[in-house]
């Protein structure tokens, strides 16, 4: 494991890196351009799973661990669960809306790549001291790391101790609502409804087809167009609801089309007969 | 006896600081104490006057200083008086004249609700005349000096309902003050000269200073002479001012504040004596003022107005003789005294006139008033007959004295010229006040109702305005023949004012003789052209020259379109220039930054990302800077 | 140490200010009584100063010097020549008049009116200006001076923007809209002022080392401090770009007319007769004392920028149609001849243009503070709205008469005497300049006589017949002013006996010489 | 391979990062960027440790990963209240940073 560490890197790590540094950058700009957040959040996740094994090449074993644990299985899958919540399946638009915005963005994306990579291709970083003795000094690195944590660092440690703590709260405090007063009971929910005069009766069904899922498809109305009261609200607005109307149209005039020939072809079946009746 | 001087000032300043302040309870007596305080001031003069002829010829001035005024480094003004035998010829003057006036417009103003305020101006009048006569220094006269133009200025306007009062007022003001940067700069001259501004150090280190300095402050000194004494070209403003009250017509504007120019040039004469520059534009001023005025004087029909021209052409006579230097001031000064006498006098004729016509005062609408008139018709006609130099009147010995001085300038061409212009003024006087004669006492009625509708009854004035009259046409007649016997006047003055006999380029008899035949030949014109014929109630067209004359010789016009017009260009289009030019860069700037600033708000277009982008691009920049530092 | 009463005159009127403040809001008339007492207790307090004042004594009197912020060297230094002597006494005299004046300026206005005007808040801001403006005569320490010169455009901006003239055309919006267009303008003008000075300050501080007045004056006196000539010139034009934009002087006057035309007429007298006479005092103060050879150096430039002030601010006071804007020019063509007799460097002139700030002060006070009882009898500022008060009010005519041969320098009257030293002073070293200079008398008395007879004369305007002539509470504020007015015109002695020494002082800074008259007159 | 490459990978994926953020409009993907460059910062601060031999680098990794999960706890919670009002995850929807 020593070796791994030290400053000289051996060829299998050099392959390792390349292959996987080209995953991470995929992973990366397949966050980037993704027009569905769930798709965005998986490919972060491969590139942070990418990284946590950069971690251990690096021979920060307990911080690659600790990437995988806390960020790939922790805080992606709480950016998970928040696209869920929000709604998987809407698509973004990639579609610009500020003007400019777009290309001053590349620009200084652009540019600042550059300079980033002109600052680190001039400094001079080509003596290394590997990591070797510092992970080896206390026994290993998590007891490196611990011997610092809880000494140097012991104030920023527990100052962060303390912001995890606040920054729960905080979540709780933003994301919960007091129920300020009581639940309103079925009886007083159908008193109002009847108060403000609409949908007395429940709301219409659903169309149903055998053909369909019926709870995403919209009850045709007799002019033949879909009724959005018969589909479910989270179902419109994440745009799940499918138009059948159209559909069920085509299908009677495919369908007359088909009689219709099968009709003329009898007709004409009949008129020979009855001309050979007649002959 | 030098503390009696302050008094002389000090008993009008009271009067007219109690009727001013007063209020309304003054309104029944005011008239009375301003005349008694008037009268008081006379007395105090006579007293000083006996007090002066008591002592030496060369013991009679008297100075007094009260109090440093303003004491600054190298500066020191203060106020101080001097009584010498000039001034005093002003004080008793100055008060004798406005005392009776003062008797006279107890009856002239009596109808008037605001005569309490009247006698207050009247009051203040002769405090700041008297402080000018007074002064021992430059800078105290001219506070005399602005001081009777601001009486004059507000007697004038004392009709301020009337617009023309009001404006005619300002104007008389404004022109004054022309002439008074004139005076302003000749004292600071004379600081810078001689480093002091009082009469005795000026006048008596003259020598020292160049010739060309001294025709600066002579020619500064004339321009204020010409403003306060409506000489040419600052003269416009007396005919205007005939719109106040008629007394004050009489004793400001004909017998002293517009003397005062007279005076200045007088009491200056140590400085002119030494700059014959400055002294021939004095005698040109004077010349072309005196042919100026009679010309103006020929052509109006308003009574005081012709009366005005001829002030200032008499003025111009006295003018024209200080310029002659030691051989005309004295004479000078005694025409200035007769003048005194007889103008005031036509002019409280002329107001007694309009008192009885319903405050008509076009000629041409007067006519056979000797009959209803009496008193007023005789003392008028002594005036008339001293005026035009009637043999042994008083007009007659001060004023042929001056032409005989004129004839006597410089022994040359200068002689005949300005003799012969002055022999010629003569000849217009006699013909422009025959003519006022004429048309106002003889001939037949040419009445008209006034603007009401009322028919004029003429009646003579009541005691109080025709004792002044009397009293003034007796000095009419006879002042002169009191001072020109033995020559009392000349020598009374010599002490200050030096005199030499002049020598005419011609004989004296010569002279009063053409003198004689010329104003009998301009009362003969006169009278052949309105004795004879009746005088049309509307006035005729008349020549170029007479329409000329009545609009002034077209001096306002000039004066209008020049200064009135072109000044309002001026300050329209330089509040134009403010507000557009020098506040307009101020504002554009400011416009410019909030243009720039409406532009720059855009940038702020509330989408987080787009400040994510300057962050970053921010970011960026510093990364560039950090590294551009390492690498240099 | 004896007692502290250079600071008592600030700070009583300072303390005035917070009492005033906290009268509650229902107690109007109690407000303005405080008010008008703690004036009143100003100005004996400044009574006292002048009292304790030797003329002859040393250049620095009453002096109080406490550390204030020791790293930068600045100190709470206090003390007053001659000249801020009476300038102090001009300021504290002025106020009660200016409180009196403006007793019901800002009382609320007539119902269904939104706009909140806090009566309290006016007169504290008044005393609150009195303060810093008497702090500022009296500061000797350039930093102090600097902070008290900026932090009175504070109270001036609410004055004016918070309290306009109820007299305005057009509707309460448009007149909100104005009056806060002269407070900005006001504000914007004398702080790009006070930024330049703050640059040169600061500029000072690094040259000198020291931000005292007396310690600066007596280093570069004893040649201890040598400071480049480019620097030096560099420096006085910071300190002078300031002042002459708070005196002011032309070019940057335009802030004048529309603050004090939009102002009511005691805030407008506040500003021309009290606030910008700290700029020409500063000139004095500063300018020739810090920096004598760049003043000798900027001499020509601004002789000639002030005769333009003269004859422009005069021409323009002509051609205005609105009253207080006649004054405000009017302001402008008389601060024009302070500067002159600042900068000709005669003893005459300074004796002239110190005095000039007294009379200045007396006359715009009583002729804006009539023509503000005129406006507001009226509410109308145009000229043309007038006619014939003559003969409704004759006392009111009287007085506006009054201070309007106040105006155009009367002799008799107190301005006469400054402005003829002044023209004397200038005519002594520069003949042309004065001669341009005494042309200004004319249009001064063309701009009153025209204003004078538009107004008063001719026959009286129908709207104008019911107007009442001046009230007691009028009549006291402007009687007592016309009486100065008369008194230093006959008898200006007790100012000149104080400001005299001073003037000394200031031309021995300058090492300038009057020059002698050509010829020695005889006595 | 020099372990340099390490770095021009890490600036690499913060630009992408950054650019994403930059670009996106929905919230939560924008958050993810952010995550990116986080990660990207770490890997840099886990290469220099092992450059400069000693663990502090880690350490500063350790606590990026802390602050990270505390902030996406709190940028989440806001993301959904959000969401709950506005029926919209899109940051372009919250532009009320203007007059």
């Amino acid at each position: 494991m020593s070796t791994l560490a030290a400053y000289a890197t051996s060829t299998g790590e050099a392959v390792q890196f390349w292959i996987l540094g080209t995953v991470a950058v995929v992973g990366a700009l397949c966050t980037v351009l993704m027009r569905r957040a769930v798709h965005s959040a998986l490919c972060l996740a491969a590139t942070m799973i990418v990284l946590a094994v950069f971690y251990l090449a690096n021979g920060a074993y307990f911080l690659g661990v600790v990437q995988i644990v806390v960020y790939t299985g922790a805080i992606m899958m709480l950016f998970l669960f928040v696209v869920m919540l929000v709604g998987v399946t809407a698509a973004d638009s990639l579609k610009e809306t500020i003007k400019g915005q777009r290309w001053l963005a590349a620009l200084c994306g652009l540019g600042f790549g550059v300079l980033l990579v002109a600052g680190i291709g001039n400094a001079a970083l080509r003596n290394f001291n590997g990591l070797g003795a510092a992970n080896t000094a206390r026994g290993g690195n998590v007891e490196g790391l611990a011997a610092l944590i809880f000494t140097r660092y012991v104030f920023a440690f527990e100052i962060t101790g303390v912001l995890l703590i606040t920054a729960a709260v905080g979540a709780m405090v933003l994301t919960h609502r007091e129920r300020t007063e009581r639940a309103r009971t079925q009886r007083e929910l159908a008193e109002q409804r009847v108060r403000e005069g609409k949908h007395l009766p429940p709301l219409p069904a659903p169309g149903v087809y055998a053909r369909h899922n019926a709870v995403d498809i919209a009850g045709l109305l007799p002019d033949g167009t879909p009724s959005e009261l018969t589909v479910s609200r989270t179902l419109r607005e994440r745009g799940q609801v499918r138009d059948v109307s159209r559909e069920a149209m085509e299908d009677l005039k495919a369908l007359e089309q088909r009689s219709e020939e099968r009709l003329g072809r009898d007709r004409a079946e009949h008129d020979r007969d009855g001309q050979e009746a007649t002959r | 006896m030098e503390n009696l001087i302050a008094l002389l000032v000090a008993a009008p300043l009271l009067g007219a600081v109690v009727l001013l302040l007063g209020g309304r309870r003054l309104d029944g007596t005011g008239h009375l104490l301003g005349t008694v305080l008037a009268a008081a001031s006379f007395v105090v003069g006579a007293v000083l006057f006996a007090d002066m002829l008591g002592k030496g010829a060369e013991e009679r001035t008297l100075t007094s200083t009260l109090y440093s005024w303003i004491p600054v480094e190298g500066f020191q003004a203060d106020v101080a008086f001097r009584l010498d035998q000039l001034s005093m010829t002003f004080v008793l003057l100055i008060t004798g004249v406005g005392t009776l006036i003062h008797l006279y417009s107890i009856g002239y103003m009596e109808h008037d609700e605001r005569r309490r305020r009247f006698f207050g101006y009247l009051n203040l009048f002769l405090a700041a005349m008297l402080l000018l006569v007074l002064a021992d220094n430059y800078l105290l006269l001219y506070v005399g000096w602005e001081g009777v133009g601001l009486a004059s200025y507000l007697l004038i306007g004392f009709w301020q309902h009337k617009p023309s009062a009001a404006t005619a007022a300002k104007k008389a003001f404004l022109v004054n003050r022309v002439g008074d940067v004139g005076l302003s700069i000749a004292i600071m001259l004379m600081f810078t000269t001689f480093g002091t501004f009082a009469f005795g150090p000026v006048l008596s280190s003259v020598d020292g200073a160049s010739e060309g300095t001294l025709t600066a402050i002579g020619l500064m000194l004339l321009l204020a002479a010409c403003g306060k004494s409506a000489q040419v070209p600052l003269q416009s403003w007396l005919g205007d001012a005939m719109e106040g009250p008629t007394p004050v017509s009489a004793l400001i504007h004909a017998a002293t504040m517009v003397t005062a120019g007279v005076y200045l040039i007088v009491r200056s004469g140590a400085i002119f004596n030494a700059a014959p520059d400055a002294q021939l534009a004095v005698v040109i001023v004077g010349a072309v003022t005196l042919l100026f005025g009679a010309i103006v004087g020929c052509a109006k029909d308003d009574i005081k107005k012709a009366l005005a021209g001829s002030t200032m052409s008499q003025i111009g006579y006295m003018v024209l003789a200080a310029g002659l230097g030691p051989i005309g001031y004295a004479f000078a000064i005694m025409h200035l005294v007769t003048h005194g006498f007889f103008k005031a006098g036509l002019f409280l004729g002329a107001g007694s006139v309009m008192h009885g016509m319903n405050d008509e005062v076009d000629m041409r609408r007067y006519g056979g008033l000797r009959r209803y008139m009496p008193v007023t018709f005789v003392t008028f006609g002594l005036g008339y007959l001293a005026i035009i130099g009637f043999p042994g009147l008083s007009g007659f010995w001060s004023k042929d004295k001056i032409i005989e001085a004129a004839f006597a300038y410089d022994d040359g061409v200068r002689g005949w010229i300005f003799g012969g212009v002055a022999l010629l003024g003569a000849g217009i006087t006699a013909f422009y006040m025959t003519r006022v004669m004429i048309m106002t006492f003889f001939g037949e009625k040419r009445w008209q109702p006034d603007a009401e509708g009322n028919p004029p009854h003429p009646h003579e004035s009541p005691k109080s305005m025709t004792i002044p009259m009397i009293v003034l046409a007796f000095g009419s007649v006879f002042a002169g023949g009191f001072f020109a016997v033995g020559d009392r006047f000349v020598n009374w003055l010599a002490p200050v004012t030096e005199f030499e006999h002049p020598h005419p380029v011609i004989s004296v008899p010569a002279i009063t003789t053409a003198t004689v035949v010329v104003l009998l030949a301009g009362a003969a014109v006169a009278w052949a052209m309105y004795g004879r014929r009746p005088v049309p109630v509307e006035a005729p067209r008349g020549s170029l020259l007479t329409r000329a004359a009545r609009r002034d010789l077209y001096q306002d016009d000039v004066n209008h379109v020049v200064l009135v017009r072109g000044g309002e260009h001026l300050t329209r289009s330089l509040v134009y220039v403010d507000h557009t030019l020098v506040d307009g860069v101020v504002n554009g700037t400011a416009a410019g930054f909030g243009g720039l600033s409406g532009r720059l708000r855009r940038l702020q277009n509330g989408y987080a990302r787009s400040y994510a982008v300057s962050m970053f691009g921010g970011a960026a920049i510093l990364v560039a800077a950090t590294l551009l530092m390492r690498a240099v | 140490m004896s007692f502290p009463i250079l600071t008592a005159t600030a700070v009583l009127p300072a303390v005035g200010a917070i009492a005033t403040a906290a009268v509650p809001a229902a107690r109007r008339t109690a407000a303005k009584w405080t008010a008008l007492l703690f004036s009143l207790g100003t100005l004996v307090l400044a009574g006292v100063v002048l009292a304790r004042f030797e003329p002859g004594g040393d250049r620095y009197q009453l002096t109080e010097s406490h550390a204030w912020i020791a790293d930068f060297g600045v100190r709470y230094e206090l003390g007053v020549d001659g000249i801020g002597v009476v300038m102090v006494a001009l300021t504290a005299l002025l106020i009660p008049f200016v409180i009196a004046a403006g007793w019901n300026d800002a009382d609320p206005l007539e119902a269904g009116s939104r706009r909140w005007r806090p009566t309290q808040g006016f007169f504290a801001l008044i005393l609150m200006v009195e303060a810093m403006v008497i702090l500022s005569f009296e500061a000797t320490d350039v930093f102090l001076f600097y902070i008290l010169f900026e932090a009175m455009l504070i109270p001036m901006y609410f004055l004016i923007g918070g309290f306009g003239d109820r007299a305005h055309a057009g509707t309460e919006e448009h007149a909100a809209a104005q009056r806060s267009y002269a407070a900005v303008k006001f504000l914007l003008y004398n702080l790009v002022g006070g930024l330049i000075m703050l640059a040169a300050v600061i500029g000072l501080y690094v040259v000198a080392g020291s931000f005292s007045l007396s310690e600066i004056a007596a280093a570069r006196a004893s040649g201890e401090l040598e400071m480049a000539t480019t620097t030096e010139r560099l420096l006085f034009l910071g300190f002078f770009f300031a002042f002459a934009v708070k005196a002011p002087l032309w070019p940057l006057h335009t802030w004048l007319p529309n603050a004090m035309g939009e102002a009511t007429a005691p805030v407008a007298v506040l500003i021309t007769a009290v606030v910008d006479k700290v700029g020409t005092f500063a000139m004095l103060r500063f300018c020739l004392q810090l920096f004598p050879e760049a003043s000798q150096w900027a001499t020509p430039v601004i002789v000639v920028l002030a005769l333009v002030s003269i004859v422009y601010g005069a021409l323009l006071a002509v051609g205005q149609r609105d009253i207080k804007r006649l004054v405000a020019y009017a302001s402008v063509s008389h601060f024009g001849f302070i500067v002159l007799g600042i900068f000709v460097m005669t003893s005459q002139g300074q004796s002239g243009a110190t005095l000039y700030m007294v009379n200045h002060g007396l006359s715009t006070a009583a002729l804006m503070l009539v023509a503000g009882f005129l406006i507001s009898r009226r509410g109308s500022r145009l000229i043309a709205d007038y006619g014939g008060v003559q003969k409704v009010a004759p006392v009111l005519a009287g007085t506006f008469l009054i201070g309007g041969l106040a105006t155009l320098s009367l002799p008799g009257l107190a301005p006469f005497v400054s402005e003829f030293l002044v023209l004397v002073g200038t005519f002594s070293v520069y003949p042309v300049a004065g001669i341009v200079a005494t042309t200004g008398i004319v249009l001064a008395a063309l701009y009153t006589l025209v204003l004078y007879q538009r107004t008063m004369t001719g026959p009286v305007k129908e709207e104008l017949r019911a107007m009442p002539d001046l009230k007691a509470r009028e009549l006291a504020v402007v009687a007592p002013l016309i009486a100065l007015l008369l008194f230093l015109g006959v008898f200006p002695k007790p100012v000149t006996e104080i400001v005299n020494p001073a003037v000394e002082h200031t031309m021995s800074d300058v090492q300038k010489q009057d020059p002698r008259p050509e010829v020695e007159a005889a006595k | 391979m020099n372990p340099v490459n390490y770095l021009y990978l890490a600036a690499l994926l913060f630009t992408i990062g950054a650019t994403g953020v930059l670009i996106r409009r929905n919230a939560i993907v924008v958050f993810m960027c952010i995550e990116l460059m986080l990660n990207a910062c770490n890997l840099a601060l886990v290469a220099f440790s092992r450059m400069h031999g000693n663990l502090d680098g880690q350490i500063i990794a350790f606590f990026t990963m802390v602050v990270a999960a505390a902030e996406v706890v709190v940028g989440l919670a806001i993301i959904v209240s959000l969401f709950r009002s506005r029926h919209s995850a899109s940051v372009d929807d919250a532009s009320l940073m203007k007059l």
